[in-house]
């Protein structure tokens, strides 16, 4: 029971935290161009703003369930990850599956995404979603790469037991130990939050915001929540990985968000890659990094 | 009486039927029939008098002494019960094409007859001047026939064999004489007796002349030139009567040749063998065709006589050179595909089995020839029998483009050859006959595989792939004729194949499986091509595999070259890192379900080959395991990659076959226990949703006609059931949780890492990441986006095609939910075969490795609950969106102008392949245009020794008797 | 291959519900970025860091179907009134328009052209008018202020006016879109 | 030496001539008509090869009377009577093709009639 109670909480936590860091990371942003910026609660606003809209429309079957794809596999990604060590309640599911389950459940709300853009029959969301795919392919080169290299190098898969081998002090953490494996990582990090200068999914300048250009109203508060949802859950993972996870839900809060800044900050100050520019980027420079953590675990 | 009745009636035939006056031609057939028919039935007597029937024992003979003198004054004929039987055919033959001599030159009746008698008696002659009195008898008879038939190049065919008759007399003669001059003697026997200079003469020229006589390389040229110029007609009964009595003389012959040792002529025709096969790549007119498969008969027949002794000898003989005319008979009297003949449905089935039955396969009769010929020679003479696999298989190469590019010209009109039909017929009997008598040798027992659950594994995988595939069937579309008979073979044979006990029984049903696979093909629409390269892959892997076999003297057991070779095979089977070229041109061109059950059920038979091999070594593992791995890894990048970027439905899914079989073979190369779990898992998977997406591939070729991303897209709409069994399948192979899919790539990753082959494991995470590619552009390219107004008409596939989808849906659910109900079965029937590495533990629906978990049960659970909630929260929060058409999109204020232009299909993944650009572009096609052109090269320079000019022939045969000399001089 | 549906006719909702929606609404105003008249260059002023659009919650969208505010940037040509009728009719309710520029309140100098629309209510419910020939940046900001003010008060009910008398309108529009080929409603 | 080793080797000699000019004139001579003649050639040098297998100094011809006591081995003489026979056949037809063939490609040149090759 308490399982079930840690995962609603979870579930609602992650949305609230997702969605706040969504508004602070537009002020933020705004402050860099030299503007204000709006409220950091914006982004609740447009939520319930979309939430509410009185009418929408849908293309088929796929387009509607695309949203539901989105946000269960979001949640499968957060709940299989530990929140904070030491608290096994807050463990939620993560005993089912080790830190392959997470990579490859990582596609499921991706391809759900994928296939609702497929169905709206507009020519920019599949263009975006070809793209995506694309460099989705690329970067998950070196993040498998950098995640083998940890996995093996602590001798084990599963993330409760990597985590728990960062507890040891600072320097103990995969940053430090692996840090051409989390170079690495934290690149691939970059074009998983579609950050510039690795946008090219979204690109609103071309391809008007990319897979969900027909989604309105409800729809897209759905896929809005997925997003945040999804976000929150990559961080933790991140932090999981690289960071020495959280023992406490402040470090948790701490930690996310300030690797939440960091593609902000990188977003804000990079134009944009062209498609083949980027997938070419991923494929030789992170992984030459996670491969030099690899060899160093072979060897 | 018998006897002679059965040698001289057609010589009384002639005779009457050359008194007889011309113009009663009737009166003329009615003679010649019932001479033929009254001599066939002496000779079927004398056959079971001498007890040629059983194939055993056929040496026996009785003597027909003609006149009062002993030869060579008059005739002295030893009827030996192989002869018979060759009589027999020879006489059929004749009967078959009377009656189209009868409708094309009504004269040359007597000349038919004429021909017959003069083979009888060269078949049966014991003396050497009365064989030389038949083979003068022969040539004249057949170059008469030659300048009686219609047809354009007869004057030219004729001088030619004219011309190397009259060398051939003179050589002979000579031969006589240095014969007679040594001996005082002229029996065959006599050959015996000879020694010293006289011998060596002797020797040379009567090998040169049969060389030139039995058309064997390098002394081929005229016979290919005559087989080409004159008419089918002429040339379908030359080769079943002259040319088989021919060489059959020769067999007789050669043994007795006082040449020393007879591994030369074994060397002369594994050597002519490969360059004549060579040669024949480039022949296009299918006279040449048969000319240079004549050549290549002619050769194995000197391989044989430098090999083998004895009853094998005989037996061997009379097999592969009366099945060998039988089958070149038929295919003369289906006529030149210059014309434009136009057969369909039995007729093509005309045309295939003496193709067939020249390649070699099984059951048919050459096939259990070549297969005891081949296990002598494998087990004395390894260079010879590489250099007879190798000819063979080029062989096997030009005879099945012919025979595609015959099976393209199909019509509406059935030729009506009873002469080809009896000839098939005949095949068919004979092949029943043999198999039956070969079938002591079978053995059915499993014993190949000891562990019966990995036996029972395979036979219910190939089963119910079969099963799946059938419901199918009858949904064809156009131009694609009915296949399900050779599904159903081809599925049996693959039924059986797990319980083989040996390996000729292994071969047997690898091959019947694979060849009935490709007949099936040929029933597809502008299939050529791809039946073309199938069979010649099937061939390939076919001969490998046999090499294998053979070598290790027909047991698993083996290491070295065989294993090597075996395993080459298997990934030839499996279309493995550039070989994958016949997956792509065959899936795309098979009709109906055969796909589906080609890439599903049929590639699996090579996981089973190389199971086979690896719980027979001693390790338990494959040799170069880590090889092999490799060659799996970069194979399913490569595979998925070109998915990828593959243009049309079918070749797409041929793409991710291959690169899906990968995987197979990166857990099959580890040869450890959660490698071997993760590979049979992976090819239990695979077997699921390759088959349930070609199904779906078949629905929608049958509901649209077509397979190209660019006429497709948008069908969701109109096949709902299809989209959602295929979205299962390619959720499940992108290897996406909760679906089976994931199962397979964890316990394989489990694997790697645990044996420490990272790299390896690297390759293979990223081509699973790429197989995302491939799968959103497949879900999206046939069902999502705008559906073409050409489509507008499509529905749902029929029920039949749906049936095994949803079957096959359910299936991947199960296995996805509850992998572990496989896994209890699995891993102890893996730990018994002695394998390395730790088991995985399963405790509940728990699987724990040493350094990982999988819970798939609550995995499946956790997602189903989520997205049952989301659905339930759609429902209740009273959201009720409009339905709107896939035309309804912002589109900058415009309305779509069509739904063909809004439809992004064309070039999908176009910036993926700009940024692969750096890497040169080596495509498979063109490695194996490169291999094509290299062999046409050789191929050129070999055939350019026959330049056509009929001096050029005899030049070659001095040259070969001069060559003869020296190297037999300098070897005394 | 369209949707020709008509559109039910939007029932009246009220409560305390209703106000945090329209506060909502007010404080989240996604703009159509389609510009149809010379006015659009002064909205790109808005979002630069002298204006700053975000402050207030309003942000551009590019397509229709994410968005609540359609602004007609000056002068409404005959020729560009039929795919402005099809973007305001895929934006989802509830939808604003705001109409910038004297052109769109009596034609402006264009008055007496014969491509020019005169007065846009006749096609188009209008929310709020912004005058000027054109109106700088700080005045379209007085407008939005104003349409988010009508929003909170539960004012801006142009939408529902549309789809109630879509007769009405679809008769004027036609009168101009004389080779009128969109279907009944644009969805 | 002796008439007889005279006759002896003057019959090789003739003999293996003839089928050596046969040879020769098969393999250089273009014209369809003299490679018959050729070809006659060397089949007269082998009936005499033939004959002279059976060639047994100091006999007489197999021509049996009350005179003839020891004579020469009659078969080979046999024999040629066969090949002779046969040779004229050989050679009848030789001509016949080879003229109809030259009618067809217009020339007797054997260089000419190529048309089936490779």
């Amino acid at each position: 029971m308490g399982n079930i109670v840690s995962i609603v909480l979870t579930i609602l936590g992650a949305l609230s935290w997702g969605l706040l860091l969504g508004g602070i990371s537009r002020t933020v942003t705004a402050r860099i161009h030299g503007r204000m910026g709006p409220r950091v609660t914006q982004n609740f606003i447009d939520m319930w703003k979309l939430f509410k809209k009185t009418s929408s429309i849908h293309h088929g079957g796929m387009f509607w369930m695309a949203p539901m794809f989105r946000i269960t596999g979001a949640i499968c990604v957060l709940l299989m990850v530990p929140l904070v060590i030491g608290n096994s309640i807050t463990y939620n599911m993560s005993f089912a599956g080790d830190i392959f389950l997470v990579i490859y459940i990582m596609f499921f709300g991706c391809l759900g995404m994928a296939l609702g853009a497929g169905n709206s029959g507009h020519p920019y969301a599949v263009i975006a979603v070809s793209r995506g795919l694309a460099q989705m392919s690329s970067y998950e080169l070196s993040f498998s790469i950098a995640v083998v290299a940890i996995a093996v190098g602590l001798k084990t898969f599963r993330i409760e037991g990597i985590v728990e081998a960062q507890q040891a002090g600072i320097l103990s953490w995969n940053i430090f130990r692996f840090p051409f494996a989390s170079a690495g990582a934290l690149i691939a990090f970059l074009p998983m939050q579609m950050a510039y200068p690795f946008g090219i999914v979204l690109a609103p300048q071309e391809i008007p915001i990319g897979p969900p250009t027909e989604y309105s109203s409800r729809f897209l508060s759905f896929m809005f929540s997925g997003r945040a949802l999804f976000g929150t859950a990559k961080l933790i993972l991140f932090v999981s990985l690289l960071f020495g996870g959280a023992s406490n839900w402040i470090s948790l809060l701490v930690k996310t968000f300030l690797l939440y800044m960091y593609p902000v900050v990188v977003s804000s100050v990079f134009p944009r890659f062209r498609t083949e520019q980027s997938i070419r980027f991923l494929w030789f420079v992170p992984t030459s990094l996670a491969l030099v953590d690899l060899i160093r675990v072979m060897l | 009486m018998v006897k002679a009745l059965a040698i001289f009636l057609p010589l009384l035939g002639a005779f009457i039927n050359a008194w007889l006056p011309g113009k009663s031609p009737k009166a003329s057939r009615v003679v010649s029939y019932l001479m033929l028919t009254a001599g066939l039935i002496a000779v079927i007597m004398l056959s079971i008098q001498l007890g040629a029937w059983n194939l055993r024992d056929l040496s026996d003979s009785v003597i027909l002494s003609t006149g009062v003198g002993s030869p060579p004054l008059s005739i002295n004929l030893e009827i030996t019960a192989g002869g018979t039987l060759a009589a027999i055919v020879m006489y059929a033959a004749t009967i078959f094409s009377l009656h189209r001599f009868a409708l094309t030159t009504p004269k040359s009746q007597p000349l038919i007859l004429a021909l017959l008698t003069a083979s009888l008696g060269l078949l049966f002659a014991t003396d050497i001047f009365n064989s030389f009195v038949f083979l003068e008898i022969g040539s004249i008879v057949t170059i008469g026939l030659t300048a009686a038939c219609k047809c354009g190049s007869r004057w030219e065919a004729a001088i030619k064999a004219a011309l190397v008759s009259g060398l051939v007399t003179i050589l002979y003669l000579l031969a006589v004489a240095v014969l007679y001059r040594s001996t005082g003697m002229l029996t065959l026997a006599a050959l015996g007796n000879v020694s010293g200079a006289s011998a060596v003469i002797v020797a040379i020229l009567l090998l040169t002349v049969i060389v030139t006589e039995i058309k064997a390389f390098p002394l081929t040229g005229w016979g290919l030139d005559f087989y080409q110029g004159t008419s089918s007609i002429v040339a379908g009964l030359y080769s079943a009567t002259w040319s088989l009595a021919v060489l059959l003389w020769a067999a007789k012959v050669l043994p007795l040749l006082p040449i020393g040792n007879p591994i030369i002529y074994a060397w002369i025709g594994a050597a002519g063998l490969v360059f004549s096969q060579l040669a024949g790549l480039r022949a296009s007119s299918s006279g040449r065709i048969m000319g240079y498969s004549t050549s290549a008969y002619a050769s194995l027949l000197l391989v044989a006589a430098g090999t083998t002794t004895g009853a094998f000898y005989t037996q061997t003989v009379i097999v592969l050179m009366i099945f060998s005319s039988i089958a070149k008979f038929s295919l003369f009297m289906l006529g030149n595909p210059e014309k434009k003949d136009q057969w369909s449905g039995f007729g093509t089935l005309l045309f295939l089995v003496p193709i067939l039955l020249l390649a070699g396969i099984p059951p048919l009769p050459i096939f259990w020839a070549k297969f005891a010929f081949l296990a002598h020679l494998a087990s004395g003479f390894p260079v010879i029998f590489y250099a007879v696999l190798a000819g063979l298989l080029l062989e096997a190469v030009y005879l099945f483009r012919f025979w595609s590019a015959r099976s393209e010209k199909t019509g509406e009109k059935s030729a009506k050859r009873p002469s080809a039909v009896a000839a098939v017929l005949l095949m068919l009997l004979a092949s029943v006959w043999i198999t039956r008598m070969s079938w002591g040798a079978l053995d059915f027992s499993g014993s190949i595989i000891e562990s019966a659950g990995l036996r029972n594994i395979f036979h219910g995988l190939f089963a119910i792939g079969t099963l799946l595939c059938l419901p199918g069937v009858f949904n064809r579309i156009g131009r694609e004729k009915s296949y399900w008979f050779w599904l159903l073979i081809s599925g049996a044979a693959l039924t059986i194949l797990p319980a083989a006990g040996n390996g000729l029984t292994f071969y047997l049903l690898w091959e019947i499986s694979a060849f009935a696979a490709v007949i099936g093909v040929s029933k597809g629409t502008a299939a050529s091509k791809g039946t073309f390269w199938y069979a010649v892959f099937a061939s390939l892997s076919g001969y490998l595999l046999l090499g294998g076999i053979l070598l290790s003297k027909g047991s698993f057991a083996m290491a070295g070259v065989p294993a090597v070779l075996i395993t080459i095979a298997a990934l030839v089977k499996m279309g493995q890192f550039g070989t994958h070229l016949w997956n792509v041109r065959t899936y795309p061109a098979a009709p109906g379900t055969l796909p589906a059950f080609l890439s599903g059920t049929s590639s699996k038979a090579a996981v089973l080959l190389l199971v086979a091999v690896a719980v027979n070594s001693s390790s338990a593992s494959l040799p170069w395991g880590r090889v092999i791995a490799w060659i799996g890894a970069l194979t399913a990048l490569g595979g998925a990659i070109l998915a990828a970027l593959a243009p049309d439905y079918k070749k797409m899914l041929a793409h991710a076959s291959v690169s899906q079989l990968g995987y197979i073979l990166m857990g099959l190369g580890l040869a450890s226990i959660l490698g071997w779990t993760a590979a049979i898992y992976h090819t239990i998977h695979h077997l699921i949703f390759k088959m349930a997406l070609f199904l779906g591939a078949a629905g929608v070729l049958y509901r649209t006609g077509t397979t190209e991303f660019n006429n497709l897209g948008g069908l969701v709409k109109k096949m709902p059931w299809t989209f959602a069994f295929t979205l299962i399948s390619v959720i499940s192979f992108a290897s996406i949780p909760p679906l089976a899919g994931f199962g397979s790539k964890w316990l394989l990753y489990n694997g790697l890492i645990e044996q420490g082959w990272l790299p390896v494991l690297i390759v293979g995470m990223f081509a699973s990441v790429v197989a995302f590619l491939y799968s959103f552009r497949l879900l999206h390219g046939v069902f999502l986006g705008q559906l073409s107004p050409k489509n507008a008409h499509a529905k749902e596939a029929p029920l039949p095609l749906l049936i095994p989808q949803a079957l096959l849906a359910m299936a991947i659910m199960v296995l996805g939910f509850k992998p572990t109900i496989l896994l209890n079965f699995l891993v102890p029937v893996l730990e018994k075969i002695g394998l390395s590495g730790l088991a995985p533990v399963i405790q509940g629906d728990m699987v724990l490795t040493t350094m990982g978990t999988w819970n798939a049960w609550m995995v499946g659970l956790m997602v189903m609950g989520l997205f049952g909630f989301a659905f339930v929260f759609y429902w209740i929060s009273g959201h009720k969106p409009k339905y709107v058409g896939q035309l309804d999109i912002g589109f900058a204020g415009e309305m779509p102008p069509s739904a063909d232009e809004v439809h992004y299909s064309n070039n999908f993944f176009r910036p993926y392949q700009r940024a692969l650009s750096f890497l040169p572009k080596i495509h498979a096609q063109k490695i194996f245009s490169g291999v094509n052109k290299t062999f046409n090269m050789l191929g050129d320079g070999v055939r350019a020794l026959f330049t056509g000019d009929g001096r050029t022939y005899l030049a070659h045969s001095l040259i070969f008797l001069l060559l003869l000399f020296v190297f037999l001089n300098g070897g005394m | 291959m369209y949707c020709n549906q008509r559109p039910e006719k939007p029932g009246v909702k009220k409560g305390m519900l209703e106000k945090i929606n329209n506060m909502a609404r007010a404080n989240s105003l996604w703009v159509t970025a389609y510009g149809t008249g010379c006015g659009a260059i002064e909205l790109r002023p808005l979002g630069t860091s002298r204006f700053d659009m975000e402050r207030f919650g309003i942000a551009m969208r590019p397509t229709p179907r994410q968005a609540d505010v359609l602004i007609i940037s000056g002068y409404l040509a005959t020729k560009t009134l039929k795919r402005v009728i099809r973007v305001y009719e895929q934006i989802q309710d509830p939808k604003y328009i705001i109409a910038l520029g004297s052109c769109t309140i009596n034609g402006g100098m264009y008055f007496d052209s014969y491509n020019t629309l005169n007065v846009l209510d006749k096609y188009l419910p209008v929310d709020v008018y912004v005058m000027g020939c054109m109106p700088r940046p700080e005045a379209v900001i007085d407008g939005f202020s104003l349409l988010m003010q009508k929003i909170k008060d539960g004012r801006a009910q142009g939408w529902k006016h549309y789809k109630e008398n879509l007769d009405y309108y679809r008769e004027n529009q036609k009168k101009i879109i004389t080779d009128w080929d969109l279907p009944d409603y644009n969805w | 030496m002796t008439a007889q080793s005279l006759f002896y080797w003057s019959l090789v000699v003739t003999a293996a001539g003839l089928v050596l000019i046969g040879l020769w004139g098969v393999l250089t001579r273009k014209n369809i008509l003299r490679i018959a003649l050729a070809f006659t050639l060397a089949d007269t040098g082998v009936n005499l090869i033939l004959v002279w297998s059976g060639f047994l100094p100091n006999r007489s011809a197999p021509i049996v009377d009350a005179s003839v006591t020891s004579m020469v081995d009659p078969l080979p003489q046999a024999l040629v009577l066969t090949s002779i026979v046969i040779g004229v056949a050989v050679a009848a037809l030789f001509v016949v093709v080879g003229v109809l063939a030259s009618r067809k490609s217009g020339s007797a040149d054997v260089r000419r009639m190529k048309e089936l090759r490779w």
